[in-house]
């Protein structure tokens, strides 16, 4: 039983929760925004848990880490290089997110999602 | 009413569907897969010691590509939006403390992001944090004025050179050894200095300028939108 | 580092981000909000150097710490008086 | 790397952590929350250093770099905002 482990998987399914009830119940379109940005750290975390190895250290091979021993003392470098370009991915779209809601906040008076008559279907 | 039974019953069908995963959960404690081919073979086939990087540039360098074009398509709409549809009201001058950092701090913040972006195949970093600071620098240039800075009528130009210089680093490889981002075009050296790993310092510049010239873009439209005082 | 040592500091931090999550979720304040989850984007950086992802780390506290919180400030500031 | 040392310094500075994170949650206006979060990532560039001096690797201090000086950066862009300077 590694509580270490455990501890950051329950954090990350907490946050991806907290962050789809954030966007599924708030009323202002910014704080959705800001829930969608919780859902996105949560679903970071959880994707870089799933590389972590307990006891191993970071994938850099310098003198600290021998090349030969590689295999048996690092992490595993592949869901970070995922999370790097995802990180980045999700700040760009939450720019856009918010350059559209200001748009629609000043062209309908309101940052009320339920007074956005033109966004439902 | 039906609003929150909705929400509820889409939380209740997800806590379902994350708690039948449970049980099948165990700790990984060994390499598995592709993880493990990159740490055998990864210092060898790229001359990289960071492999986060080895498998960003090298390996899976395709990958950065498009993950560099859908960053671009974000940028982009962000400034084609914020150009056709003003939003008025300028930003106040700032303070005095405020204005004198900006003077004094842009360029050592820039030197760490060089530093971060050219060592990416030796210690942490890469171009996407690199890219993301030299962007910070830009953005305190910006909050210790109040008009747009002069120097962001250059940044499509850098943002088309970069992005120019990485697909033709890729093609390169495609001319010579008939494998798209090979690093191996100009030999790898000897791992661990700082001219080593082929190409991946050139393909990590060429990531962290464009990276960085979308996001000032981005905060450019910002401070144009608002106009200036 | 001492496992004990990492589980105990995970708990904190786990704790104190899901704590605050709900937080920007009922504050009144908008700008409280955005604060908090700059809050969180670096505790969660913090996380990602206890699981020895050092670049991922980095990218995290450059990206939480300042463009996404200034977005979101921007945003705030167009939107002006309308809550 | 003495273990009882590792643990009281540790504690104490998530101690320090958690009375910033109460202010943070309870303050009363927005700039009391960014002073709180000032505090919290000073003090936490302090446990960066800590978990690198653990885990004996001297490259985990880049983070600490990085998160200093953009923590640093992060509260002058709230400063400029509360003064008017993000319309």
């Amino acid at each position: 039983m590694n509580v270490f482990y455990w501890t950051v998987a329950g954090t990350a399914s907490g946050l991806i929760i907290v962050g789809l009830w954030g966007v599924l119940t708030r009323k202002n379109i910014l704080r959705i925004g800001l829930a969608f940005t919780i859902a996105d750290t949560g679903v970071n975390l959880l994707l870089v848990w799933s590389g972590y190895l307990p006891g191993r250290t970071t994938p850099i091979l310098n003198g600290d880490v021998p090349a030969a021993e590689a295999v048996s003392a690092v992490v595993d470098p592949l869901p970070q290089a995922l999370v790097l370009t995802s990180i980045v991915i999700g700040v760009a779209v939450a720019a856009l997110f918010v350059v559209v809601a200001v748009l629609a906040s000043r062209r309908l008076g309101t940052a009320d999602i339920r007074r956005m008559k033109e966004l439902k279907w | 009413m039906i609003r929150t039974l909705f929400v509820l019953l889409v939380l209740l069908v997800l806590a379902a569907a994350a708690t039948s995963v449970i049980p099948h959960l165990k700790m990984r404690t060994e390499l598995d897969g592709a993880g493990l081919e990159y740490a055998r073979r990864g210092l060898e086939d790229t001359g990289s010691i960071n492999l986060v990087t080895a498998v960003i540039v090298a390996y899976r360098g395709l990958d950065t590509l498009g993950e560099v074009v859908v960053l671009f398509s974000a940028a982009t709409s962000v400034m084609l939006i914020l150009s056709l549809f003003p939003l008025g009201r300028g930003p106040t001058d700032p303070s005095f403390i405020v204005a004198h950092t900006a003077r004094v701090l842009p360029a050592p913040i820039m030197l760490l992001a060089v530093y971060f972006t050219t060592h990416s195949h030796l210690s942490p970093g890469g171009g996407f944090p690199g890219g993301t600071i030299m962007a910070s620098a830009f953005l305190l240039v910006m909050l210790g004025s109040s008009s747009t800075p002069a120097g962001s009528k250059i940044l499509p130009a850098l943002e088309a050179l970069s992005g120019t210089t990485f697909g033709l680093l890729g093609l390169w490889g495609t001319m010579t050894l008939g494998q798209f981002l090979n690093n191996r075009v100009i030999g790898i050296g000897n791992p661990g200095y700082l001219v080593s790993a082929g190409i991946i310092p050139l393909v990590s510049l060429a990531i962290g300028v464009k990276v960085a010239s979308e996001f000032s873009g981005i905060f450019a439209a910002f401070r144009k939108s608002g106009g200036n005082r | 580092m001492n496992p004990s040592l990492a589980s105990a500091l995970a708990v904190f931090l786990g704790g104190m981000m899901l704590a605050a999550s709900v937080v920007v979720l009922f504050v009144r304040d908008l700008l409280s909000a955005i604060i908090i989850t700059g809050m969180i984007s670096l505790s969660a950086s913090v996380l990602f150097l206890l699981m020895d992802a050092t670049d991922v780390a980095i990218t995290e506290a450059s990206i939480g710490a300042v463009l996404a919180t200034l977005i979101f400030l921007w945003g705030k500031g167009k939107m002006g008086g309308r809550e | 790397m003495n273990n009882t040392l590792a643990f009281v310094s540790v504690g104490l500075m998530a101690g320090g952590i958690f009375l910033a994170f109460l202010r943070l949650l309870v303050g009363k206006t927005g700039p009391d929350r960014a002073v709180a979060l000032d505090t919290i990532t000073l003090i936490s560039t302090n446990l960066l250093v800590f978990i690198a001096l653990f885990e004996e690797r001297s490259m985990l201090m880049d983070v600490a770099i990085v998160y200093s000086v953009l923590s640093f950066l992060g509260v002058l862009a709230l400063a400029r905002y509360l003064d008017g300077g993000l319309r």
